[in-house]
């Protein structure tokens, strides 16, 4: 009977991360539109797009080869399962003992290794200049995210998400400088994974200064579709990544009521509109930066990432 | 007939078909002859050798034989324990798929006289090195595995650069061999007992036992290539024709890490916790500098070579992890980082001899190594490319692959670092932490330039675009190698499990077991600390994939039109605008090279209506080979120079030094107390 | 041994050394060759002594080899064969004379200092006659090792062998000592026929390669 | 039967002498060529047979002349095979030198009998228990050898021949002054005449003889034989010796006369060791060994005549092998031992290889011998098997050798094992840079197919691979009895 409740309650989590990863990228380009004060498309513009998309016929380029068909699914389907691991709304999920922090880390990579091959696939230049800068992004990026990771791993004593909330809830985790560190580092990252505005602008197609987009030139059709929904899930991914570590309260233990996964799910929609709130202001008030300073910006999310571990053990209180 | 009589008896098969092979090497169908009968030997010799791990040889009592060949008056020893049988396991199923892959990839070979001799030879001497039980058997074969591998690497000998590889290899080889002479010279002591059983018994004084380290390092460093000894193999594993260097790569070097393992932690025991510190900054500063490197090749076989310097590096940062664990007593890590080395060691011989015969096939195909020429090989070689993208996602340590896995045991080592009592490793483990993610990361970009340039895209040359597959032999050598590396990757729990008695006869302790957890995951330590299950992520994503595709299938519309490249609307552009390997690794390089390799990039852009065409160069350099080895280089010359002076002198002169040395000598006499 | 006779002896063998000295001081090669001949003849009488004294008879034979041989025939052959070779009388010293003069006091007292260390016990005449064969046999080197010319290096063996003589002979009782000196005298005959043979003008230099032209530059060995 | 092999035995170290002495006077009177060439090789195999026949028969007590003992049938054995080796190798080799008009048959006459005189002289040299009788065996074999060397009569080889002739001779002088010191030394202990010179007498009243004059003598006897084996500052003569003689002369000389020298100074040295407060002869043997090692090991760099590089990797390894004894103790001494017998073989099979590729190629420089396992299979792979024997890889014996010396001196002198294996990778490095310029590569110069006789040569290196691997027990038994004799 607990399995069966559990694989509910993992469905549940699968599905809901789904629709709700639209709605999100939705939330975040009002927001920005608004804060222009532009009137902007509504919320639900990104589920109209995927479905025209999922409807319009795909355009394959000559020298494409099977990887580049394969590719989109691929990607859609890893990224879902990394998302349906992370604890929304309730943690100890049924699947959350597969894959720890680490090896969420490295299903984002493959994600990144199969993207920069698709943008490489079709031959073009623009795919090249995509697929080598998402290359030099991900080398400095991944170091980062292990490093935020021996942080909390060191700190909590463990890897697995569902462990590391419950030691956030508990008192014994107080305030801690390296933890502060590890959370800047983090959302770093995250901008940098997510392809958002210092690193790369996700709203223009503008040739020279596109990361992600250029990997994505040739898609088109369902295969985009497929794409902009891996895309989204992912932002929503680290964002519940963020809220998961950082903002834990209110996550439904295993095994309680449905009154407590409401509430969960209640704080977990209260929590996705604040990041993505934040998120959009973030961007509205920076500017993109130029490709080759996204190293230092880089940098600095990995002299943080050590820093923070090294913090973490000099003594243990920090 | 014990099994460890078994397998001195397929070496000394190996070695008869050896000398069969000198005899009539002449002659065409020696070819598949010699490669079948290596086949068959090291096959026998994996099956033996895996049925002892199986079966788990108790780690004391081990089967042992002495023959009355070697030194005259010891005879030579030979041995079977846990730690040998795994060894013999790594190197024989290297030698069987090599041999398979061979028996197609050989009849393309023009000069088999220079190669067919020396494989068994080779495979032969790598098997007895493992097998070894006194310091002469060790030291004969190990030595007579670098002579049949340099004569492998002097196979092409007319191509110059292959003799100044097969030069460098040879000379470093013997340096590496004179300082196990000296460490073993150290071990046996003046009484010259060189059994290995003599040397485990008798105690050595910790300066020794620093030394002794330090030697190992040197010696057995050199043949595996870390740091500052790697620069001999970037030019000799490409330079052997491809089956070769991947035994080379994926083998020898693992025959390496046997050798420091088993000096390092059977023969002198205890270690002072401070060699840890060593091993862990040469590893690290090995696994950053190899792949480096490697992302700045365009050469395939060159980029694999040092991407092998990366691993390397990684093997023996695990081991150093081991060390210090062990030195401080903490059992259960050091067993953990032990796992984590040799479940690499395992893995690394996996895919980086998937990916040498990878390169081997499309050498085969288009007689090409550099990637600028290569391109759109995935249309002309689908089986090939399916498996070099496994190898390549293997290697970049990406699930559900092996390389994932035995990377997720070392930093679950790293995390234990925090209970170790020393300042100086408390603060240098999560620095190494960091440079192995970082090498990690940068491995895979590597191999997205490797896969990418060679296989995606279109065609650069008309070489690349009339390829054809090779055959089905070596097909089936590399499909094998892919399955295993999927197999590793998806059930580890069953490896680590095999691998136990390897760390309970190596560090005396063994990693909690594995096979007995639910679903098949792997949990080092504790439930609730970390655990990983490879089967269920590569189902739960096969499961999400196919859902989506029916999904798709079922509701979007399936209409499909192929039409040129959109590429922003640029019509038929040559495929010379494609990204080589050069411009992907240029942001690379920009962000490491210029600290790393001094990177200086020129660009000469004429002034307009100027008919000069615009230069582009890239001007790197090899640190350590300009500023350690040409150095001495120079230092030798300068002395034979001078030296040399002595050959043209009169007679008198000659006379003269007689008389000088006669009168030095009686000077000594007259002032000797 | 008693005193007088043991004075004798010593007397020749310091002689012999004082000659020695004499050779290192010459600059033209007749007058060297005449020192030379001197040197042999002293040799001769204190290999004549010794056989006196240790009435062995085959020392005779060895003094007489001495005398005709080293003292008469080969000065004789070297002084024909520098008239007609005509090579050049002056003798060219690598070290100035003054120099060569010093480093041969030099070596006159390490040799004494060396055999200072033989114990009392061995026969007195042994611990002197070997510090003065040494003497002689260093000069003798020294000669060879600081003359430019070929003739002159010769000169210098032949005194060296000179000083290998008296040390034979100074052994009471060595046997071979004659087969010794006239396994000597053989070879001193094959080097003068060399000299003779290659037309060794000047020095031995110009049989070594770099003086050679067709050999200048081309350094093929 | 002991009577019976006392008067074999007595046979044998006779016919050991004689055999040579009557050979060479046959030689000297048959002219032509087909016949003195296998009359010299028919001598090497009887001198040869008489040697093996030592090992059978017991050996005879020392007499006033004579001694054999387990040391110098060692040598005797060794010198006799690779002489007869040589005979068959200088057979085919001066059969091509007539072809092509380098030598006339009127010097082959001359060239068989000191061939025979030689071997005559060496083994008269092994087997002498006069020390004095000793001093002029080693005179006549070197003499005969510089005239072999300027067998040529072309410029090189006389000025080659002079060298080796004046240096020579002062080495002579200085042994001759050595043995005499030794004979002052043993007088008054042993007594005058033949007694004094004998010497299993002096071994055993060694210790009461005087240190000083001892030191003095093994001082002049170490620089006066040593010059003969080539060490370091005295070595001066070898190189141009090898180089400009013919080849089996160059074989004969590396791979035997410097073992003869050795062997006078290996005697010599057990009559110091005797005498406890005499100055120890290791350190000094070390030190000039090590010099050679390394001075020879830099002077292969510039080499360019393949001869002379040869040469002087027989002045290195001659180096390590005094080494070798210079350190002492069973282990060192076995390895010295069995690197002496190993480089004899080595050597002198690579100098075979490198007669016959000289005569392809018509020239000795190393630039224009290219490519040789490409176009002469057979003598390509011969000397690529020899270099990487004498190179001390594995399986050769000297490999074994090697690693016995390393080891044990680092266990025992590890200040001085340094500086011996810094030697070895500098010789290392040079030797193997040669092999691969010259087997490897583009062929370049003639390619006529070699009438070569490869059966010297590869019994030479056959012996030398499996020494490497296994050698056989009364062998190990009996080279450990010298080991021990040796101290």
């Amino acid at each position: 009977m607990v399995v069966i409740s559990a694989l509910l309650v993992q469905s549940l989590q699968m599905a809901v991360v789904v629709l709700l990863a639209p709605l999100l990228t939705g939330f975040i380009r009002l927001i920005k539109a608004r804060l222009l004060r532009r009137r902007g498309p509504s919320m639900i513009q990104p589920y109209r797009d995927i479905l025209r998309l999922l409807r319009k016929e795909v355009v394959l380029a000559e020298s494409a080869s099977w990887l580049f068909r394969v590719t989109p699914y691929l990607i859609f389907a890893i990224t879902w399962v990394a998302a349906a691991i992370i604890p929304t709304f309730a943690t100890g999920l049924i699947f959350s003992w597969t894959a720890d922090l680490i090896a969420i880390t490295a299903l984002l990579g493959s994600t990144r290794f199969f993207l920069a091959l698709a943008g490489m696939d079709v031959g073009t230049s623009f795919g090249g200049i995509g697929s080598s800068r998402e290359a030099m992004i991900a080398t400095l990026a991944e170091p980062s995210m292990l490093l935020v990771i021996f942080t909390l791993a060191l700190i909590a004593g463990s890897t697995q998400l569902s462990t590391i909330a419950a030691f956030m809830t508990s008192p014994q985790v107080g305030l801690r400088v390296s933890l502060a560190i590890a959370l800047i580092a983090l959302i770093m990252v995250a901008v940098a994974e997510n392809g958002r505005i210092p690193i790369d602008n996700p709203a223009t197609h503008l040739e020279l200064t596109m990361v992600h987009e250029a990997m994505v030139l040739e898609y088109s059709g369902r295969h985009l579709a497929m794409i902009e929904l891996a895309a989204s899930l992912k932002l929503l991914l680290y964002i519940s990544l963020i809220a998961c570590i950082f903002v834990p309260w209110k996550l439904a233990a295993l095994g309680e009521g449905p009154s407590a996964y409401l509430v969960g799910m209640l704080a977990y929609l209260i929590k996705l509109a604040a990041g993505g709130a934040l998120l959009a202001l973030f961007e509205t008030a920076t500017a993109k930066m130029r490709v080759f300073r996204v190293p230092e910006f880089l940098g600095a999310a990995l002299m943080l990432g050590l820093l923070a571990t090294l913090l973490r053990f000099v003594s243990r209180s920090l | 007939m014990t099994p460890l009589a078994g397998l001195v008896a397929c070496v000394a098969a190996l070695l008869g078909t050896a000398i069969l092979a000198v005899l009539n090497a002449r002659s065409g169908r020696s070819t598949p002859v010699v490669y079948g009968a290596s086949l068959v030997f090291s096959g026998v010799a994996l099956v033996t050798a895996l049925a002892s791990l199986a079966a788990g040889l108790p780690s004391t009592g081990a089967s042992a034989l002495v023959l009355p060949v070697g030194l005259p008056w010891l005879g030579s020893h030979f041995r079977l324990d846990p730690l040998a049988a795994f060894f013999l396991t790594v190197i024989n199923l290297g030698g069987v798929l090599s041999s398979l892959y061979a028996l197609g990839y050989g009849r393309h070979e023009h000069a088999p006289h220079r190669v067919l001799p020396f494989f068994p030879a080779f495979l032969g001497g790598m098997n007895l090195v493992i097998l070894a039980d006194d310091a002469f058997t060790f030291l004969i074969s190990w030595e007579f595995m670098s002579l049949a591998s340099w004569a492998l690497v002097m196979a092409h000998h007319h191509d110059a650069s292959n003799r100044k590889a097969g030069y460098i290899y040879i000379v470093m080889a013997s340096f590496g061999t004179l300082a196990l002479f000296i460490a073993f010279g150290l071990l046996a002591g003046p009484a010259g007992d060189y059994g290995f059983a003599a040397i485990r018994i008798s105690e050595h004084p910790p300066l020794t036992a620093g030394l002794v380290l330090v030697l190992l390092l040197l010696g057995a460093g050199s043949k595996a290539g870390l740091a500052p000894l790697h620069v001999w193999l970037p030019l000799a594993h490409p330079a052997a024709p491809s089956h070769v260097s991947a035994l080379m790569s994926g083998v020898m070097t693992k025959v390496a890490v046997y050798a420091f393992i088993r000096v390092v932690f059977d023969l002198l025991g205890m270690q002072v916790w401070w060699s840890g510190i060593i091993i862990l900054i040469v590893g690290s500063g090995t696994a950053v500098l190899g792949i480096l490197q490697a992302l700045m090749e365009s050469d395939l076989k060159r980029l694999l070579a040092y991407s092998t310097i990366e691993n390397i590096g990684l093997i023996f940062v695990s081991l150093g992890l081991a060390l210090a664990f062990k030195a401080n007593g903490m059992g259960l890590a050091a067993a953990l980082a032990m796992t984590a080395a040799l479940f690499h060691v395992l893995n690394h011989s996996f895919f980086k001899s998937l990916l040498f015969f990878g390169a081997g096939a499309v050498l085969t195909a288009t007689g090409e190594r550099d990637m600028d020429k290569l391109g759109g090989l995935i249309h002309r070689m689908p089986v090939t490319s399916i498996v070099f993208l496994v190898g390549s996602v293997a290697i970049s340590a990406l699930p559900p692959f092996n390389g994932f896995v035995s990377e997720w045991l070392a930093f679950q080592a790293i995390l234990q670092s925090p209970d170790l009592p020393q300042w100086g490793l408390k603060i240098l483990v999560p620095a190494v932490g960091g440079l192995l993610a970082l090498s990690a990361a940068l491995a895979a970009a590597c191999f997205v330039k490797a896969f990418g340039v060679t296989f995606l895209g279109r065609p650069r040359t008309i070489a690349a675009g009339q390829a054809l597959e090779v055959d089905r032999l070596s097909l089936a050598a590399m499909s094998i190698l892919a399955a295993l590396c999927l197999l590793a990757g998806i059930l580890p729990g069953i490896v680590i499990d095999g691998l136990a008695p390897v760390t309970l006869s190596v560090i005396g302790d063994r990693m909690p077991v594995q096979t007995d957890i639910a679903w098949l995951s792997i949990v080092p330590i504790a439930e609730s600390r970390s655990s990983y299950n490879g089967l269920l992520v590569f189902l739960f994503t096969l499961f999400s994939a196919s859902l989506t595709a029916y999904l798709i299938r079922r509701f979007a519309s399936r209409a499909l039109r192929r039409a040129p490249a959109w590429d922003c609307g640029f019509p038929e552009t040559s495929p010379a605008t494609q990204y080589t390997a050069g411009s992907f690794a240029q942001p690379i390089r920009r962000v490491f090279g210029t600290l790393v390799f001094r990177v200086r990039e020129s660009v000469d852009m004429p002034a307009p209506g100027d008919l000069r065409p615009a230069r582009f160069a890239v001007e790197a350099h090899d640190l350590i080979w300009e500023w350690l080895y040409l150095p001495i280089a120079g230092a030798v010359g300068f002395a034979a120079e001078k030296l040399n002076y002595l050959q043209f002198l009169t007679i008198r002169r000659y006379l003269s030094l007689v008389f000088l040395a006669l009168v030095f000598l009686l000077l000594v006499l007259a002032l000797w107390s | 041994m008693s005193g007088p006779v043991l004075d004798i002896a010593h007397m020749l063998a310091g002689g012999l050394v004082l000659v020695s000295m004499m050779m290192l001081y010459q600059d033209r090669l007749y007058a060297l060759l005449n020192v030379f001949a001197l040197h042999s003849l002293i040799l001769t009488l204190s290999v004549a002594w010794q056989a006196f004294v240790q009435d062995a008879p085959h020392l005779y034979v060895t003094a007489a080899i001495a005398l005709l041989f080293k003292a008469i025939v080969i000065p004789v052959v070297l002084h024909r064969m520098i008239r007609q070779l005509g090579i050049h009388r002056e003798i060219e010293t690598v070290v100035g004379i003054g120099l060569t003069m010093l480093a041969g006091i030099g070596l006159v007292a390490l040799a004494t200092a060396v055999m200072l260390r033989v114990t009392p016990q061995a026969d007195p005449l042994a611990r002197e006659d070997l510090a003065f064969a040494l003497s002689v046999l260093l000069l003798g080197l020294l000669i060879m090792v600081t003359r430019r010319n070929a003739v002159s290096q010769v000169v210098g063996f032949m005194s060296l062998e000179n000083g290998l003589v008296l040390a034979a002979t100074g052994a009471k009782g060595m046997p071979l000592v004659v087969e010794i000196s006239v396994a000597f005298s053989i070879l001193i005959a094959f080097i003068v026929i060399g000299v003779f043979l290659f037309r060794i003008r000047e020095r031995f230099d110009t049989v070594d390669v770099r003086a050679l032209d067709d050999f200048k530059g081309r350094r093929r060995k | 039967m002991s009577v019976f092999s006392s008067v074999l035995n007595s046979d044998a170290v006779t016919a050991v002498l004689v055999i040579p002495i009557v050979a060479a006077a046959l030689l000297a009177l048959l002219p032509g060529y087909r016949m003195p060439a296998r009359l010299n090789v028919f001598a090497s195999l009887l001198t040869f047979l008489a040697a093996l026949s030592l090992f059978v028969t017991g050996q005879p007590a020392p007499g006033q002349y004579l001694l054999v003992d387990d040391l110098n049938i060692a040598f005797i054995v060794l010198n006799a095979f690779v002489g007869f080796t040589t005979s068959i190798f200088s057979a085919s080799y001066i059969a091509h030198e007539l072809e092509i008009g380098r030598l006339t048959p009127a010097n082959l006459r001359f060239y068989h009998a000191m061939y025979q005189i030689m071997m005559f002289g060496m083994n008269l040299a092994f087997v002498s228990n006069n020390i004095g009788l000793m001093w002029v065996a080693v005179e006549l074999a070197t003499l005969t050898t510089v005239l072999m060397v300027g067998l040529y009569r072309t410029h090189e080889a006389l000025e080659a021949a002079w060298k080796y002739f004046i240096l020579g001779s002062v080495g002579i002088a200085f042994a001759l002054f050595g043995t005499i010191l030794v004979y002052l030394a043993a007088q008054p202990v042993v007594g005058e005449g033949y007694d004094a010179m004998v010497w299993t007498i002096l071994i055993e009243h060694a210790a009461a003889f005087d240190p000083a004059l001892l030191n003095v003598a093994f001082v002049f006897l170490l620089l006066g034989y040593g010059t003969k084996v080539g060490l370091a500052p005295l070595h001066a003569w070898l190189p141009d010796a090898h180089a400009e003689g013919p080849t089996p002369i160059s074989a004969v000389l590396s791979g035997l006369l410097l073992n003869v020298a050795l062997y006078a100074v290996l005697r010599f040295k057990m009559l110091l060791s005797a005498n406890p407060d005499a100055l120890a002869p290791g350190p000094l043997m070390m030190t000039m060994g090590l010099v050679s090692l390394i001075f020879a090991a830099f002077m292969l760099y510039r080499r360019r005549d393949i001869k002379r590089l040869f040469a002087y990797s027989s002045i290195e390894h001659m180096g390590i092998i005094v080494f070798a004894f210079g350190l002492g103790g069973p282990i060192a001494n076995f390895a010295g031992l069995l690197h002496m017998v190993m480089h004899s073989l080595t050597k002198s099979a690579i100098f075979f290889a490198v007669g016959h590729i000289a005569q392809i190629k018509g020239t000795q420089r190393l630039s224009a011998i290219r490519g040789l396992t490409e176009t002469h299979p057979g003598l390509g792979w011969g000397l690529v098997t020899g270099v990487v024997a004498i190179a001390g890889l594995p399986p050769a014996g000297i490999f074994m050798s090697e690693f016995l010396i390393v080891s044990s001196a680092f266990a025992k002198q590890p200040l001085l094992a340094i500086p011996l294996v810094f030697g070895l990778l500098i010789a290392f490095g040079a030797l193997l840079l040669r092999l691969t310029g010259a087997a490897f590569g583009q062929p370049r110069g003639s390619v006529m197919p070699a009438d070569a006789s490869y059966i010297p040569m590869y019994a030479h290196l056959a012996l030398v691979l499996i020494a490497g691997v296994y050698l056989p027990s009364p062998l190990v038994a009996w080279f450990q009895h010298i080991a021990n004799l040796l101290r």
